[in-house]
């Protein structure tokens, strides 16, 4: 089944974000086009903007608070995946890193997808022929931290109930979400040694849960801070360490995305 | 009310007591007020040695049974390897086990595999020699224990937090149990007289003594049961390196790389060792305290 | 003689750039203008980008590599800006910080400020009546940290050399750079155990210079590019660790700037 | 060539090193085998009592001179406070100091005041009791050294990096020097005979055991000399808590915040005590070494 690779990084030294993102789109994206191994596809998501922990904490407690873009590379299967990230003869790719990402600071998911239905997955501003659902040129990728009180298989269903909870509190946010993607972190290379020294990380903060939501423009971004107030305030059982969590608002660029010919 | 049954630890105050689980400690004058606390204290039978000896030598992979194929355990009659252990052709670890349980019933089954995950102890007296401890969740303690749930579905998407030592020592495993259906099982074959109950998930292995170097290994495990006239007949299979992913069978190895055949054979070793304890001891402790969960 | 307090922050946990960018303008900046006290004037830059240190370093060496605003507030003289930091009563202001920064990681340099001319003031491109010069809606923020071997009233003289072989070397800047002003750290309340307490923070890094360059727009800020890798080049005396560096791109918002009546 | 006035150390270098020197460690061999090291172990003679008695009381702060009003040395006679210190209405320290040298010139002056930084030893023997150590950048050393200037000019914009005690426990003070124009002076008034030469700049001074609490004081320090009958006429200013902002003098004292009396005094009183000895040691120091920096 499809797994993906998300990672998350920040510029490294001497480079502007703006420059940062030109690298990823039209040099490491080129190239991941040139050596394509097993890449199923690749999107990039280039931040814009995004918050780190809570409002409530004294400091930060996410070690880095800027982040500059998140990729993911999908694969049909891990073995794939495996193929892809570390073949016979090294990849360009793996070592492209360097050029532009702080790499010890790197954050790196893989994950399973898990769609979630949402209430009205088309838009009611200029919907067109209303044949395009689940579509948002606004991206949100919402890095949540378990609780580490809470085990793995109850954080799901916590985060689940807080979700549809935080949907019926957060009416604009129900209204204007197109699209969610629960992203699950497949224990399959459970960021071990071997994945820490891939990606060049050092003590690397572990994620469970990263949540896509898609929204139509930025202009609807607001209907995101509604939803994530309404669930860090939820009423359930806790379930996430919101001060070691995070959200990036994204702009998604693909890189490789096959359109079978009709 | 606070009964053995539900003491709950966090996720975080349980990890670090595998540690201590693994060293397999003398019961606790709690745990030795326990009624059940005897069985820990049993000789435990050895297996058939014909039967052990099945598991001294690969089998030919050729024969062996592949996750995507598992409805075939649904036909009537018997397939290629019953007994037996091998790698598979892309690297995975493939084991067989039958045993037949005279006297033994499927209610029997469903009870046992919803009672042992509550306390560590109702896990160590099944296998005392190799079985270190369990634990579950707060969610699947809540399920475990819901009377309105018929007992053969008690376990459904409930967690085992494992600490045991399948003959290459000991691990902290993470077992999700999962329906027959979740699992892969045709639904529309799932019936008498071809299978009684089953009980199966995917696992998570990593040594209690993991550092950042260690493996997580999956497996997939499954053990259905069906009735014959010489009792309860128990066939397992396990698949190493693969895990269920979103319902599918997915060998999960990196390319080139196999499960240890030491990591095989001791599986099926242990799996041997276990369910030969479990003939003889499950019709007993049903006997004392089958149906309920509480005791 | 005007004595100018520039601090460097960066957003406070639970607040994306925009949510800290709007706080400081529209109520930062408006407490100030509601409890002015004796400032002179006051003027935000709120960052659009910005690198640290050098693309040859391994891994960033300034502590926080993400800067989200700096503020400049300037005063007649150094007993008036006590006086309005630390008034008998303390002030909203001074409060007010831990509303929208990460104030441990404050940087806080109080300076003072040389013109240092540029060859070209007034741009070619429309440049109107030709009357006003030295002005650029694009501003750059450049701290330097002081190599520390060097002392430093050789710090200010190496510079300057650098700055004018730079200017010499990057015939866009030199073209394009319509102001620049060094704002040389005061050694009055020098960094002193008083400000870290008075600013919250934590062990800051100590600047001797901040060089802001002024340019037309965004278009032309690749002139800062060009100038910034000549000067880091320089054939002169090495005279600063450019590890600790970092450069922002801002914008200006004016928040206090009387202008007399005519 | 390598010689004992062209030793440099880094700033990083030579910060550590004032520890050592705030001690007056003996001298070195190689210090002991400079040609005026003999200096080092004279006898330092005493202030004139009736002088030093000035320095015991605060004289009327409506009587002292500001630093915006340095113009007024350039007055013939004399102001209304010539020797003596006080606190101003501002809270700054006020110190004046007027010593008359028999015997020496204004080139002897300025010889001295390029000649001394070059080496710790230079500044030790001037006053030995109370001074540390010194030291120069490396560009302050270059012009220092720079035989294309006036003697008159060379410390101009020099730094002198002073470990020095002025009565009040070891301090590093930095000394920025200025020309006399950078210094506020009216360059239209200031000739002969009015003045003969200057030395002054602006200095800030930290304890050598400096630590986050530490307050770093600036200071503007004014020596002017005019030619007299009795010989060179030496005037003396301190403005404690001033500092030269962009060449204007600035009070940079917090609200309500006074320079203590006994920092004032203390300079004042080391202020007698070091140019006395100056007094009967810079004729004979010149007659050796005068005009040249190598010896």
């Amino acid at each position: 089944m499809p797994i993906k690779l998300m990672a998350a990084s920040r510029k490294r030294p001497g480079l502007t974000r703006a420059e940062y993102q030109r690298y990823i789109e039209f040099y490491h994206g080129t190239i991941a086009r040139q050596e394509r191994f097993k890449i199923d596809s690749y999107v990039q998501n280039h931040v814009i903007d995004g918050a780190f922990g809570l409002l409530s904490d004294a400091d930060h407690q996410n070690k880095v608070v800027d982040r500059d873009a998140v990729v993911e590379i999908s694969f049909k299967n891990f073995r794939e995946m495996m193929e892809t990230l570390e073949p016979a003869v090294p990849s360009a790719a793996s070592q492209d890193g360097k050029f532009f990402a702080n790499e010890s600071t790197n954050i790196i998911v893989m994950a399973e997808e898990e769609e979630i239905p949402v209430p009205t997955p088309l838009t009611t501003f200029n919907p067109g022929l209303g044949i395009v659902k689940g579509v948002g040129a606004m991206k949100v990728l919402q890095y949540i931290m378990r609780d580490e009180d809470v085990y793995p298989e109850d954080y799901k269903k916590y985060w689940r109930m807080a979700h549809e909870e935080a949907v019926e509190k957060a009416p604009y946010y129900k209204e204007q979400a197109r699209r969610v993607q629960a992203n699950w972190r497949c224990r399959a290379n459970d960021n071990d040694g071997a994945a820490r020294k891939h990606f060049k990380m050092v003590d690397p903060p572990v994620y469970d849960l990263v949540v896509t939501h898609w929204f139509d423009t930025m202009e609807q971004v607001g209907a995101f801070r509604q939803y994530v107030e309404a669930m860090q305030n939820s009423a359930g059982p806790k379930f996430a360490n919101w001060s070691k969590s995070f959200y990036l608002y994204t702009k998604q660029i693909v890189i490789i995305r096959d359109t079978p010919l009709s | 009310m606070s009964t053995p049954e539900t003491k709950q630890y966090t996720y975080k105050e349980w990890y670090p007591t595998t540690k201590a689980k693994a060293q397999q400690p003398d019961l606790s004058p709690e745990e030795k007020a326990r009624p059940f606390a005897k069985y820990y204290y049993e000789e435990i039978p050895q297996p058939d040695p014909a039967h052990y000896a099945m598991m001294e030598k690969p089998c030919d992979p050729a024969k062996a049974l592949y996750p995507e194929q598992m409805n075939d355990l649904l036909n009537p009659g018997y397939l290629d390897v019953e007994i037996g252990w091998c790698n598979l052709a892309n690297g995975a670890g493939f084991i067989a086990n039958k045993i037949v349980y005279p006297g033994v019933t499927a209610e029997m089954i469903d009870w046992w595999f919803a009672w042992h995950p509550l306390e560590d102890l109702r896990y160590r007296i099944w296998y005392p020699p190799q079985h270190g401890g369990i634990h579950l969740s707060p969610e699947g303690r809540k399920r475990i224990l819901d009377e309105s749930i018929p007992m053969s579905e008690r376990n459904w998407g409930v967690v085992h937090h494992v600490t045991e030592n399948c003959d290459c020592g000991m691990e902290n495993i993470t077992i999700s149990f999962f329906s027959p259906k979740d699992y892969g099982f045709d639904m529309t074959r799932f019936k008498q007289p071809f299978v009684s109950t089953f009980a199966g998930g995917q696992g998570w292995a990593v040594t209690v003594d993991k550092n950042d170097e260690s493996i997580t290994a999956p497996a997939m495990m499954c053990h259905i049961f069906r009735d014959t006239p010489e009792g309860l007949e128990h066939r397992t299979r396990f698949w190493l390196g693969y895990r269920l992913s979103n319902g599918v069978p997915e060998c999960t190895l990196p390319p080139g790389v196999a499960v240890p055949q030491v990591a095989v054979q001791g599986l099926a070793r242990h799996n041997v060792k276990e369910f030969t304890r479990f003939k003889h001891f499950l019709p007993r402790i049903y006997a004392e305290f089958g149906g309920k969960m509480i005791v």
